[in-house]
């Protein structure tokens, strides 16, 4: 029996195809999927304060909508994301503890903060840009209720990227100020974009069974020049310059080459000492915690009705 | 044509601070669903305030947009009445305060469905639809927060208690009808959540002057600060 | 022996000398000293929250160090004040607690929310020149201790109004919406100004008893008219216009008449219902609670080294 | 000549951030003793900020007066430490953030003493006696919360570590003797506060950038957006 099972999950995986919650699948598969899912879910969740942070200062009322209406659907991915791990067993209440207790990690350029307006227009370009190279892929994650949730992710976040784009376009046609602020801004996060595709390839033990798993579909350095391909035209386009000064096409690799990765910094914010760790677990954990009663109160009413 | 314009304009800020107040809920709410629902409420009601504030733009002669309104404005010149503007305090208060602003809101926007301006009108129309479904979120909040633990109910008094004295403000110098309505509403909802109507004092105007004749209240500077800091340290800046 | 030092005691007055600590002093006078004093206390304390409301937002580093400087000052009123009550036997921390239970009052004006930088320069011209009138006279209260504090009050408090106007004078010249918010400023604090001198005199039934104990000198319709003298004259002089028709120079009481005060308002602004009554409560009681820790651990720390 | 002006900035900026937390405290201080010794260091550091923002727009050729300085600059042209504009927290915090700034400053400034520029020297020579009582203030809360009861001991040691991660940035690209200077007063006092030297990591600056690079937390846009929102909403006004 456990054979045939195997042999299923092995087989669904090789044919590309997709697991379902009633199949079997083996206990390292069930474990890496959600720890993946739930990082995704929480950087997600965290990924909502840097932007979250330039709601109320939004200096016309239609970015204003954009970007509320842009952290409520990160809210959302978090819900569908949380529900896809729950089909693997997994408990939100205990994801939200392992996120607060910072035993569970999310995507590390959320612990760098937002400064001007412009690093709005910036995080969608460039981070929701990144993360849609690294996601596109996951669409066809061989687990199925993951894979369905990233197609509709995926779609959001275009849209996402293309209205911080948009932000940036305005603004490079806007006053000297304008223009500094998107420069100085994509400065601040063009390399630590670069570093979330993750450690270069040599040094990510995960990887080849991830790619058997069919759970990751590219290496860390394939999406990562993918992203600097697509970036170096589109900042052409907008009139700013990548921070890179060894930035140049390639014409044998048919692709652009780019300066030394310092992996330093990433090391460092994934260790928890980046420049935001602190606040983003810190705000989490007490949104958490101000909510306990809340949500006791609403479960205590739910059994109160369903007696009466 | 005046008297358009200030209506506009009167509804509009109520839209636009209660949003404001919602936007800092953001990243802060009990539960994912809460979050969601709140920035969806926040997003409906600044819907309405670009509306509304486009309009008064047209109707006073003046052609200010949506922006002039909301970023070029000094406080006095904020027509919104203080309940919307008040510190926000926790989720009870949060809810005590979406159930009595979402319940007048509608009983208002229900009577401009006919109103004589067909553009107001058909704003208040789409309103409707939103503030029903912003008014059953808050009362089915406070029948939870009332009807749940010890510590909800309490929670759930004292925020009803904390807003309670500036709803007197939202009925001066409206129709009699329209407190009527409120007070029936409020009190089936207050009733499930087996709360008593609050028997707080009226918080006192200021020699006769309220929100609606741009006398706020300390924390409204503030706000407008927030609301106004990036566009005002832009001026000529296109977002 | 009893006999003898109320003789010296009514003769002390009589003779407008001052009563010290170390004399012996009736029990009414007492406790009618110490509460005039604690509420004067509590309003020195209670008023620095109104103007402290704009020191962060002050529009220029002056005004700015001026206004800090000047609630500070009043934070030093506050603390003479405390002081000359416990000279009657009086305890600052019972005294505080009087104010945030709200059983002693403190000045109605300062229930007034500020709304605007103007607002800080009105409160200087018209409040602190409002509480001049009252206070000057009380240089000259038969208690000695609270005499002396009030010539030092007056010096400074005259310091403040001086600068409040000298305030509301560069305003004038001004923006066009400088000088609105100056005379919407004035608009909003001109009544509540008058209501400072308390009730009319047909309607404040302590005025004979304290002003036979010389503890006040003045009728309270007495100063205010000296007030609405002194107001006019400046209000021409700034360029503003004092929101009240009937006022008008009455050549045959050599004297300015004025319109009906709305006692109405004043009776409930002091029942505790007025704008800013229970905020101003509030967060005096906050602050003394939220500081109630470090006060234990200075006294603990106390009694440690005085044991070394 | 800038790097002159750059100093001044610098050190103006410091101040002025400083006070603007101390002047957020105003009305808060657990006593009235308090209240004054708070706004006195506040005003001090405001009057330090004034002279050196005048020295700077003296210095830099554009003639800018303090009011250019304070009011007219965007946050990325602050060039203040971290430390100055985190949040406020409790009074243990601020007693932790105050010892640790005034210590520092203090030895920043004694050196200033003798700098080749006499303005700087002047101002310099003024804030040494100022700051000198500041650092004693806060040793002295130091001491008695620290060696006061278990509360304000454990309070104590929780507003040091709030503050110790944005130590090292005071220190960066300074002369060592400096730091060598502060932890030796550092280790005096807390000795005598019976408490340890804080042993919590470091903050990462962004990228190799920091305060005094003008790259900030993102707690520094909501204090500029209070710092500058009256004069910003007045343009041309005149104070």
């Amino acid at each position: 029996m456990t054979a045939t099972v195997e042999e299923h999950f092995e087989a669904t995986v090789a044919a590309d195809q997709r697991i379902e919650p009633r199949d079997w699948l083996p206990d390292a598969y069930r474990k890496t999927m959600i720890r993946q899912i739930a990082q995704h879910a929480h950087s997600e969740i965290i990924g909502m304060q840097p932007e979250g942070n330039w709601i109320t200062r939004a200096p016309s009322l239609r970015r204003k909508a954009i970007l509320l209406a842009k952290v409520q659907d990160e809210a959302g991915h978090g819900l569908y994301l949380y529900s896809a791990a729950e089909t693997l067993g997994a408990d939100r209440t205990e994801l939200t503890e392992l996120l607060i207790s910072r035993r569970q990690k999310y995507s590390s350029i959320f612990n760098y903060p937002t400064l001007t307006f412009a690093d709005v227009g910036v995080i969608g370009w460039l981070v929701d840009g990144a993360a849609i190279c690294n996601q596109v892929p996951l669409c066809r994650s061989s687990y199925g209720p993951y894979a369905r949730a990233m197609i509709r992710i995926c779609k959001e976040e275009s849209f996402h990227q293309r209205q911080g784009y948009e932000l940036l376009m305005t603004m490079m046609r806007g006053t000297p100020e304008q223009q500094a602020m998107v420069q100085e801004a994509t400065n601040r996060f063009w390399w630590p974009s670069l570093m979330m595709f993750g450690p270069p390839d040599g040094d990510s033990p995960n990887t080849a069974q991830s790619m058997a798993w069919k759970i990751k579909r590219h290496t860390n350095d394939d999406l990562r020049q993918r992203f600097v391909d697509m970036s170096v035209p589109q900042a052409e386009a907008l009139g700013v310059t990548l921070p890179d000064p060894l930035l140049a096409w390639n014409e044998d690799r048919g692709h652009y080459d780019f300066g030394p990765i310092d992996w330093s910094e990433l090391k460092r914010v994934i260790a928890g000492d980046g420049p935001c760790n602190a606040e983003r677990v810190e705000r989490r954990r007490r949104a958490h915690e101000d909510g306990a009663w809340v949500r006791e109160a609403a479960s205590v009413h739910a059994a109160k009705e369903s007696e009466r | 044509r005046p008297e358009l314009a200030r209506l506009c304009v009167a509804l509009g800020d109520d839209a636009l601070v209660m949003s404001h107040r919602l936007q800092q809920w953001c990243t802060n709410a009990p539960e994912l669903e809460d979050e969601v629902a709140l920035a969806n409420i926040g997003l409906d009601l600044l819907g309405q305030a670009r509306w509304l504030y486009t309009r008064a733009g047209a109707v006073d002669g003046t052609g200010r947009s949506e922006d002039d309104f909301a970023f070029l404005r000094s406080e006095s010149e904020f027509l919104n009445v203080r309940l919307v503007e008040l510190p926000n305090g926790d989720f009870a208060e949060l809810v005590a305060r979406l159930l009595v602003f979402s319940t007048w809101r509608l009983a208002v926007l229900t009577r401009l469905v006919s109103y004589v301006d067909p553009v107001v009108a058909a704003i208040a129309a789409k309103g409707v639809k939103e503030v029903t479904y912003h008014r059953d979120y808050a009362a089915r909040w406070c029948v939870r927060l009332g009807d749940g633990t010890a510590y909800s109910r309490e929670r759930m008094r004292a925020g009803l208690d904390t807003v309670w004295p500036f709803v007197w403000e939202l009925f001066d110098r409206a129709e009699p009808d329209l407190r009527v309505e409120f007070d029936e509403v409020l009190g089936r909802v207050l009733s499930a959540a087996t709360l008593a109507v609050p028997t707080v004092a009226d918080r006192a105007d200021v020699l006769g002057k309220v929100g609606r004749d741009g006398v706020h209240t300390e924390a409204m500077g503030y706000l407008i600060a927030d609301l106004q800091s990036v566009a005002r340290a832009n001026p000529g800046a296109v977002w």
